[in-house]
């Protein structure tokens, strides 16, 4: 069923390799709180693809787990991805009410 | 004739009953009657009788060879298999019983003086009962000096020693008020103590090689050879003798270490007399006695007569220039000490104790003496504010020219005896036997004829001619008998018939008649042990006998009437005197030969204590400060160059920087990088964690 | 329906955290709140102490595995979350009005915790950690008028959301290398394949995964954020979080590298005579990750990061911040033997972590609410002023610096022979450095409190001092630092308890 | 109380802390009289023990062993031999006279007793410990109540005294403990088992030669190693240079009791480390570094003199004097000759009777005058003082004489003790270590020549504008003070005439240990 995926394997690890790297770039370098956020969640959709990626391999392997460890997992990666952006958003916009600022570096009042 | 025990049981009440007077004094003196000068008084006068008893003894048995001991375990602290004790003795010997009869009778004497001495002084109510101190601490001091002449081994020898060290301390500085007897006092200790530091390193040798201080095991250590082996046992013998002789040196004021003694006038009269001249300064020369055999073994002989007759010449120039009656009392002192010490050297055992003996006679004779003068005087010491006392003051005058013609060595007075066996053996053995060693006798020499020069100066300046002080010459009397009393009994004792064979040995029945034939009951009973008597040099003594004898009796008369020409009648004015020699001889005079320049000065201020407060502020800033509060400077440098941390910071972590500053300056550069920068801490982590991969993973 | 009953305390816990949020809605009583969490608490800890006993089980597939590790942080955690409930319910920064959402989100918080002892699989590992992240991250903003309380929610949220996306992105790689989820079998797989034929990959995985573990212990380089969050966060929110999230999160990562990474031998007869019978358990590490030197490396930077840091603080949360972050270095020490004793060690260092630590925070927030701030100065002159909450303090930082005879010098005695045990003399010593370091900050406050004067004017009236209750509590956290220094051994009991699935493997 | 009369030694003061809890901080002469009535029963019962003990014993007596925490075999053992009896003696008897010494403490008179006691616990605990753990948890206890006396009733910098005290000695210690762990793993019963124990008698019967460590990449010998370990942590206690900057600070900002058990007993605690542990345990590497034990013996020895010599603070003087005192014992005990040693351990009890005087007498003038300058800008601060204050002067000439080694008085009997048994095995050292002896005197008499002699020109520090102003005269001694120096200068007296039984009571553990070292 997976056989596509597994067959290119590379392509899919190069993807999620990318969005690794782009993600951890944008979350060191960004000025704004809310980009911040946005490179997390392409660091976790690496890790998603990754998952769905691996999971095809294992199962064309045939050794096939008792259920869909990998998909599941990238499901909940998609949902906790969701809470914490929420959560974070609501955070951020405290902080650009208090400081009308959210530029992470800007932010630094505790320090030391 | 006693028992032993008895003897031993007499022996050990001498010095008890002044330490009891010493407790006593000390501690409820001033509520006692005259302030208890009667116990300490007392106190010594028994052990004087006791001491007494003893000597009756020593004469009864007529033994050289008599020797009572007994020890005691003072401490024990050894195994089966590694023996350590130290002991607690008393030896008594003919030494021991003449040196017991003569200490105690000059202590009573001076105890007695001292009643009425002290007295005048200390007047004050508030400072009253000083008096009571100033007799606990004289007691304290006789006790020390009994107990170490009965000390039958080295160990406590030394504790008593030490002791007596004190004593001199408290009572150098007994005019605590002066800062003058305040340096005295320091200066008399910390001299001494360096002799007997090396003293008792000296001991230590001695006892690492022997494994015991008594003079018993020492003398029988050397009998069976424990030195033996040409090289090792010769060099060991040489060193602890030289390191015993330090103490000597110290103790009895020999050069190099002679510059406390002079200082120590400070003290009041009776202390010198006792102290310094008659018996504590002897003890230095008791302890070469003593250890006479050990010395003889090594090669330390020869630098111990040089030391004593160089000393000896030394200090009587310097008495010649004096004008305080108790410097040049205290000068001679150093002079006739050298003597004791260059008898030794020679090999002249007997006569070196036979002068400490007489010496202590007549020196204490003089200084108390010198002490009567001053009392009159009202405290007056300069011999120039003196002159024409004769009349006002006869009976210290009297008693003093006794004294001052033996220690001018005039026949018919004891120190004629005594000095002139020593010049005898030294002219033997540095005339006849070892012709290189000429300095010895020729100093000798040179030295009696000096002494009697000053002596009769001082007599003359004293007591003839006219009055410096008109004042308080006319005002002047004679002492009270408490006073005078001893001086006579001194003076009387200063007479050569009690030494001299001829009359005592004959007198006594212990000798014979023979006229010229000398000290015949010292010479009997006062012998080295251990030392084999050498045929040869008896011999030499012999034949050195006349010529000495002649020499010494032409020199002393020489230096009488020198000194009658220049201060009695004036035929040669001391100004044209001084005036033939150079300028430089005169300020070497004057300065002491620079030795309390070059100690003091020099070596103490320029050296030593420079010294300390390097090592105090090595400690302070160096491990203290930067090994241990650590880098603080170079802290602050760093922070003037980075500049960058927050100044207030900075300032906390230096003042609470308590410990090293090296953790407090690795804390403030992590904290920069904590600069709340919430990117930075992230990348932080992002290096960190990729560095680890690569250190542990890849590598 | 057998891992329903498993989890139920959990589901309780849920429970109590919805009826008091939604009934605060309703029940205006400022004390409602307070009391039904803490009466779910006690009935959460009921429940668990009737699990106390049972052999190991697991649940949900083997997504949680519930043993006696597992049980001892559950309880753990829910005397901790009782602790910072009454702390809390003291607290001024706490406003009555506020309470129901606050103790709600505590309740679901102590879940998340339990969860996170209990994980056996990366997915929950995943899920309980973000669970307690993002409820923490919402506590740490619960002042939200105060600047520093909302920064450090944000500092808290964008640090926590990078390290849980990297832990994802390191599962993800860990999955794909050995194809196992689950700790059990991915132990299996290590023990059953050829190291060669692992991919280097698999070491990177592992470190990231580390990343998101190791930022909740605050271990070093993940240790960054700890500082300012504690500074900003409501005083009793910190006491809290030094406390109960580290622990659980050492109890994942002992699992996760334990149960993972490890085997456990039993040691010849030989060996047991070498070490003495109470330590002839240890563990060999399977598979080609050399995850001890990692922690080691760990270990050492995080105690020196925390104790220098320490030294020039003034703020008396911000030091007790970087002391928790020493602290964690102190713990992973115990983690790198791979020894029953080190682990023992960790557990029972981690029980009197919390007395000393909470009650350190727990006067540290009697000074904020009534001198209004946590630096040094308000500490000055305590000893004289309030003489019983400052000999508690004294006690709880000696504690801290680990002198005897309280209970942190034997905390530390034991994780040092257990480092000294496995003769890493070199590594014992620097941590003997590290706690003369660390005497100085801690010596900072007893000094302020003892020999300097009060600077700082005492309010009037009635003061957070004078709270019964919390002086109450105050010596009630103070006399386990004494008597566990004297006689500690029911606790080691249980410590040793809690590991003992790992001798039943 | 005989029955478990180490115990009631040890723990009895800890009773007393908790009845002061509940005396109402204002009753001050209450809480004086209880303390002294706390410490009169340790020293009592020190008494009673000292009569009981079997000096010709070489091991333990009175020994009370019980399991105290079963998991890692740590024993509650208390014992005394004779290394530790005169130490006992001395902490009881100095805790005792202390409290005497402390009347006149004026703030937090409740808190002091208290931490007073509960420094006893800590003191006397490490004397009659015999198992390792115990031991280090005394000694760590000692430090808590140390660190505030100094820090809160010291003097101007007492905080930075405090603290420094603190870190050096938790320095030190820390490495102890890392030595103290190491011993207990490596702990074997003679057939090779591991033996997992702290009890310092079995460990003393193990041969360590053998083993060995890895310490940073190399491999070193493992009783060697350990033996470093705990050499740092009694070096920094004894104290040895270089680790003795915290002693001068330490003492000059005390007040003075605490002065006087700081010197008295603490420091000895160091020199009873080295017997206890390192001798019995590491003989052979004893003998290997007993070298560097001598030089650093003599480093101390006139070092600290050379230190005192330059001070200008009297009881920066005094505290340097123990610094050159202790080398006495280092250098005594590194000889291994039954003399040096039983020297040592004389002087330590020496050092603790005669430096407590000195302190205690610091103390007396520091009380009239408010200060303790022998210079200060160029000027005397004391002078004359033998004029106005006789009596004081005496019982300082005494603790002077008796601290420079005068015979007669103690501090003799245990110099001569060493050097007897230091000088036929160092030569050369020892001589150069007899110097000291000479440097004592000097600057001690210095010191009494500018305090007490000469004109009177003593100043006093004028309270309120903190200026030295001239004194009119020195109130006579109370009674307090006497208390504290009639019993010490007793003893100087008596152990300088007749020191027999003292040695006898240590005699035959330290031979005994001698033997082992051989």
């Amino acid at each position: 069923m997976f056989a596509g995926i597994a067959h290119n394997l590379t392509i899919y690890l190069a993807m999620s390799t990318v969005f690794f790297v782009f993600g951890l770039f944008t979350i060191l370098t960004r000025r704004n709180a809310v980009g911040v956020f946005m490179g997390v969640e392409l660091v976790l959709n690496a890790a998603a693809i990754n998952f769905v990626a691996f999971y095809a391999l294992k199962a064309d392997s045939a050794q096939s787990s008792p259920w869909l460890d990998g998909q599941i997992f990238s499901l909940f990666i998609i949902v906790l991805a969701a809470i914490e952006a929420a959560v974070a958003l609501a955070i951020v916009l405290r902080v650009f009410g208090a400081k009308k600022n959210i530029d992470p570096d800007q932010v630094m009042e505790l320090r030391g | 004739m006693m028992a032993n025990d008895s003897l031993i049981t007499l022996a050990l009440l001498i010095p008890a009953f002044p330490l009891v007077a010493y407790l006593i004094q000390a501690f409820v003196g001033k509520r006692l009657p005259r302030m208890g000068d009667w116990v300490s008084v007392s106190a010594i006068f028994v052990s004087f009788i006791c001491a007494s008893i003893i000597f009756a003894n020593m004469w009864s048995n007529f033994d050289p060879n008599w020797v009572v001991t007994a020890h005691w375990t003072w401490l024990d602290s050894g195994t089966a298999a590694h023996p350590f004790k130290l002991e607690l003795g008393v030896r008594l010997d003919n030494l021991a019983a003449v040196m017991l009869f003569m200490v105690t009778l000059c202590a009573t004497l001076i105890h007695l003086f001292s009643t009425g001495y002290m007295r005048d002084y200390d007047g004050k109510e508030s400072d009253g009962y000083r008096y009571a101190s100033f007799f606990a601490f004289l007691s304290l001091f006789t006790s020390a000096m009994l107990a170490l002449v009965i000390s039958d081994n080295l160990f406590t020898l030394f504790m008593f020693w030490e002791v007596m060290g004190l004593c001199s301390y408290l009572l150098i500085g007994f005019y605590r008020h002066k800062p003058s007897a305040a340096n005295a006092s320091i200066k008399a200790f910390m001299t001494t103590r360096i002799g007997d530091t090396l003293l008792f390193i000296g001991m230590l040798a001695l006892f690492t090689q022997i494994g015991s201080f008594r003079f018993d095991d020492i003398y029988a250590a050397i009998e069976q050879g424990a030195f033996g082996g040409e090289t090792l046992g010769f060099a060991t013998a040489t060193f602890i003798g030289f390191l015993i002789f330090c103490g000597t040196v110290g103790k009895s004021a020999q050069f190099p270490l002679q510059v406390w003694l002079p200082d120590a006038m400070e003290g009041p009269t009776p202390v010198s007399a006792l102290i310094h001249a008659a018996t504590m300064v002897a003890a230095g020369v008791y302890l070469i006695i003593r250890t006479f055999p050990l010395l003889e073994l090594g090669g330390v002989l020869p630098l111990i007569a040089y030391v004593g007759a160089f000393t000896s010449l030394f200090a009587a120039i310097l008495a010649i220039k004096q004008f305080d009656i108790k410097k040049v009392l205290a000068y001679s002192t150093l002079s006739q000490l050298g003597y004791m010490v260059l008898a030794v050297g020679v090999g002249a055992y007997t006569a070196s104790f036979m002068h400490l003996i007489t010496h202590a006679i007549f020196k204490a004779c003089l200084f108390m003496a010198s002490g009567a003068v001053i009392y009159a005087m009202h405290h007056e010491q300069d011999m120039r504010k003196m002159g024409d006392l004769r009349k006002r003051l006869p009976i210290t005058y009297k008693a003093m020219l006794v004294a001052t013609l033996a220690i001018s060595g005039v026949p018919l007075f004891s120190g004629f005896v005594s000095k002139d066996a020593i010049l005898v053996s030294a002219l033997a053995y540095g005339g006849f036997e070892h012709p290189e060693h000429m300095f010895l006798p020729i100093a000798g020499f040179l030295t009696a004829g000096l002494t009697a020069f000053y002596m009769f100066r001082l007599m003359f300046m004293t007591f003839f001619g006219e009055a410096g002080d008109k004042k308080h010459v006319e005002h002047a009397h004679e002492v009270p008998w408490n006073m005078w009393l001893p001086l006579v009994v001194l003076a009387g004792l200063s007479l050569s018939v009690l030494f001299s064979g001829s009359v005592t040995g004959g007198l006594l029945g212990h000798g014979d008649f023979v006229l010229g034939g000398g000290n015949e009951w010292f010479v009997k009973l006062i012998k080295a042990p251990v030392v084999k008597v050498d045929e040869h040099f008896e011999h030499l003594l012999h034949q050195a006998h006349l010529p000495g004898m002649i020499a010494s009796v032409v020199l002393a008369t020489l230096g009488i009437v020198f000194s009658w020409l220049v201060y009695k009648s004036k035929t040669i004015p001391a100004e044209k005197l001084a005036k033939l020699w150079p300028n430089f001889v005169h300020k070497a005079i004057d300065n002491l030969y620079y030795f309390d320049w070059l100690y003091k000065d020099v070596f103490i201020k320029r050296v030593f204590l420079p010294f300390s407060r390097l090592m105090a502020r090595f400690d302070d800033l160096i491990i203290d400060r930067i090994l241990v509060d650590g880098w603080k400077d170079v802290n602050a440098v760093v922070k003037t160059f980075i500049g960058k941390f927050d100044d207030t910071v900075i300032d906390e972590v230096l003042v609470d920087g308590v410990g090293g500053s090296v953790p407090q300056y690795l804390g403030a550069s992590l904290r920069t990088l904590q600069n709340g920068k919430i990117q930075r801490y992230l990348m932080v982590a992002a290096v960190a964690l990729l560095t680890i991969y690569l250190l542990i993973g890849v590598l | 329906m057998r891992s329903l009953f498993l989890v139920s305390p959990h589901m309780l816990l849920c429970l109590g955290a919805i009826i008091v949020l939604v009934g605060g809605l309703w029940i205006r009583n400022k004390m409602f709140a307070v009391v039904s969490s803490i009466v779910t608490l006690l009935g959460a800890g009921v429940l668990l102490a009737t699990m106390v006993g049972h052999p190991a089980q697991d649940a949900f597939n083997g997504l949680i595995v519930f043993d006696s590790l597992g049980l001892f942080f559950a309880i753990f955690s829910v005397i901790v979350v009782l602790f910072g409930v009454l702390l809390s319910m003291e607290s001024k920064e706490i406003y009555a009005d506020r309470r129901p959402e606050y103790f709600s989100i505590l309740l679901a918080l102590c879940t998340g915790l339990m969860f996170m002892g209990v994980s056996n699989h990366f997915l929950m590992l995943y899920l309980s950690i973000e669970t307690v992240s993002i409820l923490s991250f919402t506590l740490a903003g619960f002042r939200r008028e105060r600047t520093a309380s909302v920064e450090a929610s944000m500092k808290y949220v964008v640090y926590g959301a990078m390290a849980s996306a990297l832990m994802v992105f390191g599962m993800s790689l860990v999955y794909g290398a050995t194809g196992h989820m689950d700790l059990i079998s991915l132990r299996e797989f290590f023990s059953s394949t050829a190291t060669s034929d692992l991919p280097n990959v698999l070491w990177a995985g592992v470190i990231l995964m580390f990343a998101g573990i190791g930022y909740k212990v605050s271990a070093a380089p993940m240790h960054m954020w700890t500082p300012d969050v504690y500074e900003g966060a409501p005083t009793p929110v910190t006491a809290l979080f030094s406390v109960a999230p580290k622990a659980a999160g050492f109890a994942l990562l002992m699992r996760f590298f334990i149960t993972g990474f490890s085997l456990p031998v039993q040691e010849g007869a030989a060996a047991v005579a070498q070490m003495g019978s109470a330590s002839a358990i240890s563990f060999y590490t399977v598979g080609p990750v050399a995850w001890t030197k990692l922690l080691m490396i760990s270990s050492v930077f995080t105690m020196f990061m925390g104790n220098l840091a320490a030294l020039g603080q003034f703020s008396v949360k911000r030091i007790l911040a970087y002391s928790s972050i020493a602290h964690a270095g102190y713990i992973l020490m115990g983690a790198t033997t791979q020894s029953f004793e080190g682990l023992t060690a960790i557990i029972f260092y981690l029980v009197v972590y919390c007395f000393m630590n909470f009650g350190a925070f727990w006067v540290t927030s009697k000074v904020e609410d009534c001198f209004g701030g946590d630096g040094i100065s308000e500490f000055r002159g305590l000893g004289s002023r309030k003489p019983i909450h400052a000999a508690c303090m004294a006690i709880f930082l000696f504690s801290l610096v680990g002198l005897p005879p309280f209970a942190g010098f034997i905390g530390k005695v034991y994780l040092f022979s257990a480092v000294l045990a496995r003769e890493m003399y070199g590594f014992a010593l620097i941590a003997a450095l590290n706690s003369v370091i660390s005497l100085f900050y801690y010596v900072k406050i007893i000094r302020a409190m003892y020999l300097d004067e009060a600077e700082v004017a005492m309010p009037e009236g009635k003061t957070s001092f004078d709270s019964r209750v919390s002086l109450a509590f105050i010596v009630l956290l103070a006399l386990p630092n004494l008597v566990l220094g004297i006689y500690w051994e029911p606790v080691m009991k249980v410590a040793k308890n809690a590991l003992n699935f790992f001798v039943g493997m | 109380m005989t029955e478990h009369i180490l115990s009631w030694i040890i723990f009895f003061p800890l009773l007393g802390f908790f009845g002061l809890l509940f005396v109402p901080s204002k009753q001050e002469n209450l809480i004086k009289w209880i303390s002294v009535a706390v410490t009169l029963v340790p020293f009592v019962l020190a008494l009673n023990l000292l009569g009981q003990f079997d000096s010709g014993l070489s091991e333990a007596q009175f020994i009370e062993q019980a399991i105290w925490i079963p998991s890692i075999n740590v024993e509650y053992h208390l014992g005394v031999d004779g290394i530790s009896i005169l130490m006992i003696l001395l902490g009881t008897m100095l805790s005792f006279l202390c409290m005497f010494a402390s009347w006149n403490v004026k703030k937090f008179v409740k808190g002091y007793f208290m931490m007073f006691l509960l420094l006893h616990v800590g003191m006397l605990g490490v004397f009659c410990a015999l198992d390792f753990f115990l031991f280090y948890v005394f000694w760590e206890l000692m430090l808590l109540p140390m660190y505030f006396l100094v820090g809160i009733w010291g003097g101007e910098k007492k905080e930075y005294a405090a603290i420094k005290f603190f870190l050096y000695t938790l320095f030190g210690s820390v490495l102890m403990l890392v030595g103290m762990l190491a011993l207990y793993f490596y702990s074997r019963d003679p057939s090779g088992n591991h033996l997992a124990t702290f009890n310092l008698i079995s460990l003393a019967s193990q041969d360590w030669s053998g083993y060995t460590v890895h310490i940073f990449g190399t491999d070193l010998p493992f009783d060697k190693t350990v033996w470093w370990l705990l050499f740092f942590g009694f070096a920094v206690k004894v104290p040895i240079f270089p680790f003795h900057t915290w002693l001068p600070w330490a003492h000059v900002q005390a007040p003075t009791a605490v002065s006087v058990i700081l010197a008295g007993v603490l420091l000895k605690m160091g020199v009873y480390g080295f017997l206890r542990v390192n001798y019995q345990l590491f003989p052979q590497a004893t003998q290997a570094f007993s070298y560097i034990l001598v030089v650093l013996g003599i480093i101390n020895i006139i070092y600290g003199a050379f230190c005192a010599m330059a001070q200008t603070d009297l009881k920066k003087l005094v505290a340097y004097s123990s610094v050159s005192h202790m080398g006495y014992c280092i250098l005594g005990m590194a000889v291994f000759t039954p003399e040096g040693m039983q020297g040592a351990v004389l002087q330590m009890f020496n050092h603790g009777l005669s430096s407590a005087m000195m302190f205690m007498l610091v103390g007396v003038l520091y009380d009239r005058l408010h200060h303790r300058y022998i210079e200060h800008n160029g000027e005397l601060g004391f002078g004359g003082i033998a004029q106005r204050a006789p009596v004081i002067t005496a019982v300082w000439t005494l603790a002077v004489f008796a601290s420079l080694g005068l015979p007669t008085l103690n501090g003799f009997v245990s110099e001569a003790l060493v050097f007897l048994g230091a000088f036929p095995v160092y030569r050369t050292e020892t001589i150069i270590a007899a110097l000291g002896i000479v440097l004592t005197a000097a600057y001690l008499l210095w010191m009494v020549q500018r305090v007490f002699l000469g004109p009177w020109t003593t100043k006093e520090k004028d309270m309120t504008t903190g200026q030295l102003v001239p004194a009119e005269g020195l109130a006579p001694m109370r009674a307090n003070e006497w208390a504290v120096l009639a019993p010490l200068a007793l003893l100087c007296v008596w152990i300088g005439v007749y020191p027999s039984p003292f040695i006898t009571l240590m005699k035959t553990s330290l031979n005994f240990l001698v033997e082992t070292l051989n």
